[in-house]
């Protein structure tokens, strides 16, 4: 029961920005893939959650070949991806956004997605507070709050978070972090967490993938990767 | 791929296709044309665009009435036909083809004015009889003068104003009436407004005109306006019977129902079942003919047994019949339709035309093209009476209309 | 990328050398192209109507459809201006062609015009109109523009069809109001030229139609392949592109309307010279839209392709060839429910949008390119781009006075850029001199690009100045700033992918924005040169790039790194002093990277100001005079390479190191609004 | 006066009910199907044929009628509109491609049935209604009532229940819903379809009171895109403002100046809004990101 990613090739155009990655994805573990901007990060999430066709290579989840399926069939499957930039319904209420997340869960186990939701509420409270607020005029870190929760809601087994730190602050970076903890151990959900902030990803991160010019340059434990020249060399040259 | 390639295929294209173009005309009719007594009919009409009914009845009344007019005069008549389109282009078009390439003794059509107006001066200057058998506009579409060619078996536009412009001026209570027009917006409605208001104001009767659009979804506003003009006696010249129904349906929510309201032959085009009895409780229309005579209950009778039902344009397969019936008389006395000018004078000096049992004594003469003449006494008054289906009742003549009232 | 090697005495030779006789052969190329086309097309024309010479009553149906398809080419040229180049889809060139119609029949017959001054009236007139509907729909773009050229399109038609004076439904002229209902023939200097109506009579209005198609067609032709066209190019790839290539979209694409409308207008006057008579119901919708069909069915944006479809869609219309297939329907399919020609054109227009995107001509250069793609080889002039060439264009050729090295170049001073609740950049404050490499750096959402946006005129800061040589840039727009000498790439490269290399690189020369219109259609003697220098300075640029063997290729089938080069290339061929390339290392493996590097090297060495936004820290570091790392719009740090890369709060910022405590929190509830992002 | 207003408005109606067509696709998918006057003839046509041929009741025909027209839409979407709509909003392909499908529906069905309008044969409320105190056809006020009720009933759907909220998820991100397992094609047939049913309820309505024929579209199709052009293509009320004030103008100017003139002064309120606030009166700006 995995997510396998088997060399993949994708991009726009004619041009391939990934080539020849191979990633693995358990339930309940987080894995970081970190990178510098323009590595193809976000290319590779879109990959794997179906909003780009792949030119070559393999998704398999849960056994199951994915990589012909809709982004939409993907997510009600339970492979959910939170895009970069969050991308609410900022014209929606906080509750219809969540409400709209659950959208993906409903035929498998909407009840437990719906306590999941519950919890992720009890630890944030804030969202409660701006509940019927129009999802627009949330601050950033509340945004980011709302995505991870609506992406709970759809009771993912597989979460792809895109740069989930984008512009927030070290310190809502470092809270976001936390939640992301807590989903990967209530909701038992594999979280592929792509990053650019190295250090605050890998200490959260079991295992880590290190990607560079859309290839992966670096993997291990994610100690290990952290402790290792590539990082350097990936972020701040040699 | 290179400009140098680009345009040498472009040149290959073009070539090709006014190759080809030159090559492809139209012709549906390969007669041989050596037989005496024969000739070539150039049909022209819409076969596509919005009015193709036009040229379905043409080509009925030809199918009907051909074979029997042949055989009566014994002359061999052959048709190859055209489509204008619907357009002015496409009708210029068609008639070169039928002049040119199919090298027609005769024009028939094509029946709307503003294709016919298009072709007319081409046809003049073809010198070869052209055929109306459609109502058309007589100031655009000319059947006088010393150039004349064209006959025309339906009314023109101005006799038609003639006639029902006696009905429709005269007095009410003693009172001059305010007429109000109301007419399709084409050249054939157009004129007949203008005949209108140089009739009022010959004879001092204030006119009001409104033009419709074909398929408008209503007329209310013009409804409300010949009503604000204290409108008594309308005239409804519209090209479409949906169109009327159009206009009487907004009368009734006007609540306008004027002293008099007179339409033409067209009403019986599709009108009768898309309006209802209550609406044309009153309406009258007038034509040359009473479709209740035994001429017009010969050929529609013939009609329905061949194609099941009545022509959508009553007068079109008449004037078609007449038509054929003097074309055929005159190419018989010039002995061949080829010799243009002498079946031209056999047509004007013919002696009668006839359709079914009716016939119409000298009908053309030089620098008289038209077969009706704008007299009252001729022409007919008719309506439809209470039943849903709206059968034709014939009231009398027009003249017996301004006389009795009717 | 290639290294260059060549001494720099070589450049230096070249530069004081001007092209002459030397290109010679290159110039008579271009015009031997030119001649022939026109000999082409007069050869064609004559052609066609070479039928009517002898006025027989069998040409003239013949007659008139080659004056339909002639009517339909120079309309649908102009509509190509419009829709295949500029891609505004404007279903409102029949409009056009009707006024052009009805304007030069009512100034024969009721103004009582000559012929030429009522067809030079006309022409001008119906450039005016579009100049008008241009000024207020430009605004629009995509299904809003078409919406506003439809509605126009029924406008024209139905107030044609009311309008009295015109003789409404009767048409113009009518009997009834001018005693005829066809216009006199035309008359210039005493010769008449008879329309094809009547048998007997040689259609002389022929010839005035054939030689005006072919001078709209050689002019349109020249318009197309020159700097102007390629303007309307780059307008249709992106408005923001264009606007950084300094053309002045606004006022281009009015131009190009304006000159689509006049050339709608001819189309309405050849009408006219055919039919001698209009009707308001031959200008229907239905015209506009097989206007647009013939464009897109040769192939829109292609020179040739709007001629090839109109010819081919008059021929479909007017002759009989679909009823062959109507009637293979009738009797194999349906007696009643069967399509004819309307019918018929309908699915045609569905089918070239299905199976030909790119027309007739597309498709064909497209199997073309495939076919002989691969095998092309680059044909080069004798000392053209040789080694030592190239030099010479990267070395701007006048350096002016203020580009000494060392004085400065951008001043920013105190600029703030907001977003909504968002700063993107908060009081910046920041200078490149001439002569160096500034490199911006940060994480993903610093306000990088925001500050390349805030240069460009993309965005007008909020407050604080922008000041290149000390003239402020804040308030200006993209082509102005691009005029005064400041290019830039974008992050995504954008080019023109299905124009060749070379093409891409020559719209980066400043006559994109500065030539004007009737310059570039008649194209004079010095066009020629120009055009070869541009050929040559364009080659040179590739070459500098890299790119020499790939000119004829297809932008878009480029690869990554090739697309990146070739932007910087057209970048350079404006010769700006101040270049801002926004993530030019992203998608380049190392080698390339390398390449790049001394590019920058090079280009600063010859005294140009660089803004290098980018996350290659070994590019940045091998180029960056000054450093800026930029994290939430504010400066980090600031200092060489080697100072910002040690900086503690760079490396965590880069790294994402855990913060300390303070700021916004999101565990402990607070009043609403007072978030922050 | 008072008759201008009335009639206005309740002609009015026939407009909002056609472009409440336009503007349902237009939300969801950012297209149009510009064959909707000719998905009006076939509507009128089917029920016709149901009615007349087949022998089902009027309500009955016009129901299954309604129902194979709003199929027929959803099949446009998936074949002419979908695969004409994909290099995003200035892809304008999808409007070329239902405009030849009007070309061949009215050539068919002219074809087919000629160009003659024939009677439908039910459904006509044949009657003459007074509202404040002026008259008007009894199927004029039927299908402004149709119109007011089908446009409340729409917003309701897609404020309250969880397809409007896909609905309005897909109007506003496609992409990112999507992303919630929800699929945006499928939504954009959907809203086909239900547009399709509209309007070829609005044409079986009308054909009702006029008759059939293939070239009932083409008048109603400019006063219903003026309409949803007035009123605002991304507002569900816009087709019910534009609706009342094309018809209001187009009235008010008919009377002053002669009913052909209505028209023109209608397609002049159009530009005059396109060019001033292209997103309608009642539309949202689409900000456009760099």
């Amino acid at each position: 029961m995995t997510l396998q990613a088997r060399g993949l090739e994708a991009g726009y155009g004619r041009a391939a920005i990934l080539s020849s990655i191979d990633l693995t994805l358990e339930p309940g573990g987080i894995v970081a893939v970190i990178g510098s901007n323009g590595a193809g990060k976000s290319t590779l999430a879109r990959t794997l959650a179906g909003l780009l066709r792949l030119k070559q290579g393999e998704i398999e989840a849960d056994g199951v070949l994915v990589q012909d399926h809709s982004a939409e069939r993907r997510a009600r499957s339970g492979l959910i991806l939170v895009p970069e930039g969050r991308r609410l319904f900022g014209r929606q209420t906080v509750a219809e956004n969540i409400r709209i997340g659950g959208r993906a869960a409903s035929r498998r186990s909407p009840e437990r997605a719906r306590q999941n939701v519950e919890m992720l509420l009890d630890s944030f409270p804030v969202l409660r507070e701006r509940w019927n607020q129009k999802a627009g005029l949330l601050s950033g870190g509340e945004q980011q709050m709302v995505a991870l929760t609506r992406a709970v809601a759809s009771e993912p087994r597989y979460l792809l978070l895109d740069e989930p730190s984008l512009g927030l602050s070290p310190r809502l970076t470092q809270e976001v972090f936390r939640l992301v903890t807590l989903i990967a151990r209530e909701t038992g959900a594999g979280i592929l967490l792509i990053e650019q902030m190295a250090e605050q990803a890998l200490q959260i991160a079991d295992f880590a993938y290190v990607l560079e010019q859309g290839r992966i340059t670096a993997e291990g434990p994610s100690s290990e990767v952290g402790s290792s020249e590539a990082v350097r060399t990936a972020y701040l040259g040699k | 791929m290179s400009a140098r390639r680009l345009a040498k295929v472009g040149a290959l294209l073009l070539t090709a296709s006014v190759a080809t173009a030159c090559g492809s005309g139209s012709s549906e009719s390969s007669s041989s044309r050596d037989a005496a007594d024969s000739a070539v009919i150039g049909v022209i009409g819409p076969k596509t665009g919005p009015a193709p009914q036009f040229w379905t009845e043409t080509n009925r009344a030809i199918q009907l009435f051909a074979p029997k007019i042949e055989k009566q005069y014994g002359v061999h008549l052959t048709f190859t036909y055209a489509d204008d389109a619907g357009t002015p282009a496409g009708a210029s078009r068609a008639v070169q083809t039928v002049l040119n390439e199919d090298n027609v003794d005769a024009v028939m059509g094509p029946p709307q004015s503003a294709q016919a107006l298009q072709v007319a001066d081409v046809v003049g200057r073809a010198q070869r009889p052209w055929l109306l058998h459609s109502a058309s506009n007589a100031t655009l579409v000319p059947t006088a003068g010393d150039t004349n060619w064209a006959f025309r078996t339906a009314y023109n536009s101005d006799d038609l104003s003639d006639v029902s412009g006696q009905v429709l001026f005269a007095p009410i209570d003693g009172k001059d009436p305010v007429v109000g027009i109301i007419y399709s917006a084409d050249a054939f409605g157009q004129a007949a407004l203008e005949t209108f208001k140089t009739y009022g104001e010959q004879h001092g009767v204030q006119v009001v005109g409104e033009s419709m659009q074909t398929g408008a979804t209503d007329f209310n506003s013009g409804i409300s306006r010949l009503k604000a003009a204290g409108v008594d006696s309308l005239f409804i010249n519209m090209t479409s019977g949906a169109d009327i129904a159009t206009v009487t349906e907004s009368m009734a929510v006007d609540d306008f129902d004027p002293v008099r309201k007179y339409a033409t032959a067209n009403v019986l085009a599709d009108y009768r079942g898309l309006a209802s009895p209550s609406e044309w409780k009153g309406l009258y229309f007038i034509d040359p003919e009473n479709f209740n005579g035994s001429a017009y209950k010969a050929i529609l009778s013939a009609y329905k047994s061949r194609f099941g039902g009545v022509p959508d344009l009553y007068t079109t397969v008449f004037n078609t019949y007449a038509m054929l019936d003097a074309y055929a008389q005159a190419v018989k006395t010039a002995g061949s339709g080829d010799d243009y000018s002498a079946v031209r004078d056999a047509l004007e000096n013919l002696p009668a035309v006839h359709v079914e049992d009716q016939s119409y004594e000298k009908p053309f003469g030089p620098g008289d093209g038209e077969l009706d003449e704008p007299d009252a006494a001729d022409w007919y008054v008719m309506g439809f009476d209470d039943t849903p289906q709206g059968n034709i009742v014939t009231l009398g003549t027009v003249q017996h209309c301004i006389d009795k009232g009717c | 990328m290639k290294p260059t090697n060549s001494p720099r005495t070589t450049a230096q030779r070249w530069t004081g050398r001007r092209p002459g006789r030397r290109h010679a052969g290159l110039r008579i190329g271009a015009l031997q192209r030119d001649l022939l086309f026109l000999v082409a097309a007069a050869v064609v024309a004559a052609l066609a109507i070479l039928p009517g010479r002898t006025g027989e009553g069998t040409s003239i149906a013949t007659m008139q459809l080659v004056g339909q398809m002639a009517a339909m080419i120079v309309a649908a040229i102009g509509l190509n201006l419009v829709a295949g180049l500029t891609r505004l889809v404007s279903l409102g060139q029949g409009a056009f062609y009707a006024l052009g119609a009805y304007a030069f029949s009512y100034l024969l017959l009721d103004v009582g015009l000559p012929a030429l001054p009522a067809m030079l009236v006309t022409v001008l007139g119906c450039a005016g109109v579009g100049a008008v509907v241009a000024l207020g729909s430009l605004r629009l773009r995509g299904p809003e523009f078409t919406m506003i050229t439809l509605a126009l399109a029924v406008l024209v038609q139905q107030i044609l069809l009311r309008w009295p004076e015109l003789g409404a439904a009767s048409g113009y002229p009518n009997p009834l109001q001018h005693g005829t209902g066809l216009l006199d023939p035309v008359s210039v200097l005493g010769f008449e030229f008879d329309p094809p109506l009547t048998g007997g009579v040689v259609a002389t209005a022929m010839v005035p139609i054939a030689v005006i198609t072919v001078v709209a067609l050689v002019l349109y032709r020249n318009l197309c392949r020159s700097a102007w066209g390629r303007s309307l190019r780059a307008v249709g790839e992106s408005d923001m592109l264009a606007a950084h290539l300094g053309v002045n979209v606004f006022w281009r694409k009015t131009a190009a309307l304006a000159l689509s409308s006049a050339l709608g207008a001819v189309g309405g006057i050849f009408y006219v010279l055919i039919y001698a008579h209009v009707q308001p119901e031959s200008f229907d919708l239905f015209l506009s839209i097989s206007i647009l069909l013939a464009v897109l069915l040769g192939g829109g944006g292609t020179v040739l392709g709007p001629v090839i479809g109109s010819a081919v869609i008059v021929w479909l219309q007017q002759s009989q060839v679909l009823d062959g297939v109507t009637s293979f329907e009738q009797e194999h399919l349906s007696s009643s429910w069967y399509l004819s020609t309307p019918g018929l054109l309908g699915v045609l227009l569905i089918l070239v949008l299905f199976l030909m995107p790119q027309g007739i001509t597309g498709t064909l250069a497209k199997l073309w390119s495939h076919r002989a793609g691969q095998t092309t080889s680059v044909e080069t002039e004798p000392g053209i781009a040789g080694g030592g060439d190239e030099r010479r264009v990267v070395r701007l050729l006048e350096q002016p006075d203020q580009m000494r090295d060392g004085a400065q170049a951008l001043l920013l001073t105190d600029v703030t850029k907001r977003f909504g609740g968002l700063v993107a950049v908060d009081a910046l404050d920041l200078s490149v001199d001439y002569g160096s490499v500034h490199a911006i750096i940060g994480p993903n959402g610093a306000g990088k690009s925001t500050v390349a946006n805030l240069v460009t005129g993309v965005y007008r800061p909020g407050s604080g100045s922008v000041a290149f040589e000390g003239t402020e840039l804040s308030t200006r727009r993209p082509h102005d700033i691009a005029r005064l000498g400041v290019a830039r790439t974008f992050q995504t490269p954008q080019l023109f992918s299905s124009e060749t290399v070379l093409e891409n690189v020559k719209a980066g020369f400043a006559d994109t924005a500065s030539l004007p219109w009737w310059k570039a259609s008649l194209k004079p003697p010095g066009q020629y040169r120009r055009e070869a220098e541009l050929d040559r300075d364009a080659r040179a640029l590739l070459a500098r790039v890299g790119l020499a063997h790939d000119e004829r290729t297809l932008a878009g089938a480029l690869a990554y790194g090739k697309a990146r080069a070739l932007e910087i290339a057209r970048a350079l061929a404006r010769q700006p002093r101040l270049l801002i390339l926004d993530e030019p290392a992203a998608g380049l493996n190392s080698t390339e990277v390398a390449v790049l590097g001394e590019l920058l090297m090079e280009l600063r060495r010859d005294g140009m100001a660089l803004v290098v936004v980018e996350h290659h820290m070994d590019l940045v570091a091998s180029v960056a005079d000054v450093v800026t790392c930029m994290a939430e719009g504010r400066v980090l740090a600031r200092g060489t390479a080697a100072e910002v890369l040690a900086d503690q709060e760079v490396v965590a910022a880069y790294l994402g190191r855990p913060a300390e405590d303070g700021g916004e929190t999101l565990t402990d509830p607070r009043p609403a609004g007072g978030g922050q992002a | 006066m008072m008759d201008v207003v009335v009639t206005g408005l309740v002609t009015g109606g026939l407009y909002a009910l056609i472009a409440q067509g336009f503007v349902l696709t237009y939300i969801t998918t950012n297209t149009l199907n510009f064959a909707i006057g000719e998905f009006m003839v076939v509507g009128a046509f089917l029920a016709m044929f149901l009615h007349g041929n087949v022998g089902l009741t009027g309500l009955l025909a016009i129901a299954v009628a309604v129902l194979v027209t709003g199929l027929l839409g959803g099949l446009t979407y998936r074949v002419l509109v979908l695969p004409f709509s994909t290099e995003g909003k200035h892809d304008t392909r999808w409007l070329l491609t239902t405009v030849g499908l009007s070309f061949v529906i009215v050539n068919l069905t002219t074809n087919a049935e000629g160009a003659n309008r024939q009677p439908l044969g039910f459904g006509n409320v044949d009657s003459i209604v007074t509202v404040l105190g002026e008259r008007v056809t009894g199927q004029q006020l039927l299908l402004a009532v149709v119109a007011v009720v089908v446009t409340v009933l729409l917003v309701v759907v897609i404020s309250r229940t969880r397809l409007g909220g896909d609905m309005r998820a897909v109007s506003e991100d496609a992409e990112t819903t999507a992303l919630m397992g929800i699929s945006p094609r499928r939504i954009g047939a959907l809203s086909y379809v239900v547009a399709m049913m509209l309007v070829g309820l609005g044409g079986i309505l009308w054909a009702a009171q006029t008759g059939v024929s293939p070239g009932l579209g083409p008048p109603l199709l400019i006063a219903a895109f003026s309409a949803g052009i007035i009123g605002g293509l991304t507002s569900l009320w816009g087709p019910l403002l534009g609706g009342a004030v094309y018809g209001l103008v187009t009235a008010a100017v008919g009377t002053a100046l002669g009913s052909l003139w209505g028209e023109v002064s209608g397609l002049l309120v159009v530009i005059a809004v396109l060019i001033v606030r292209p997103e309608g009166l009642l539309g949202r700006r689409v900000e456009i990101k760099v």
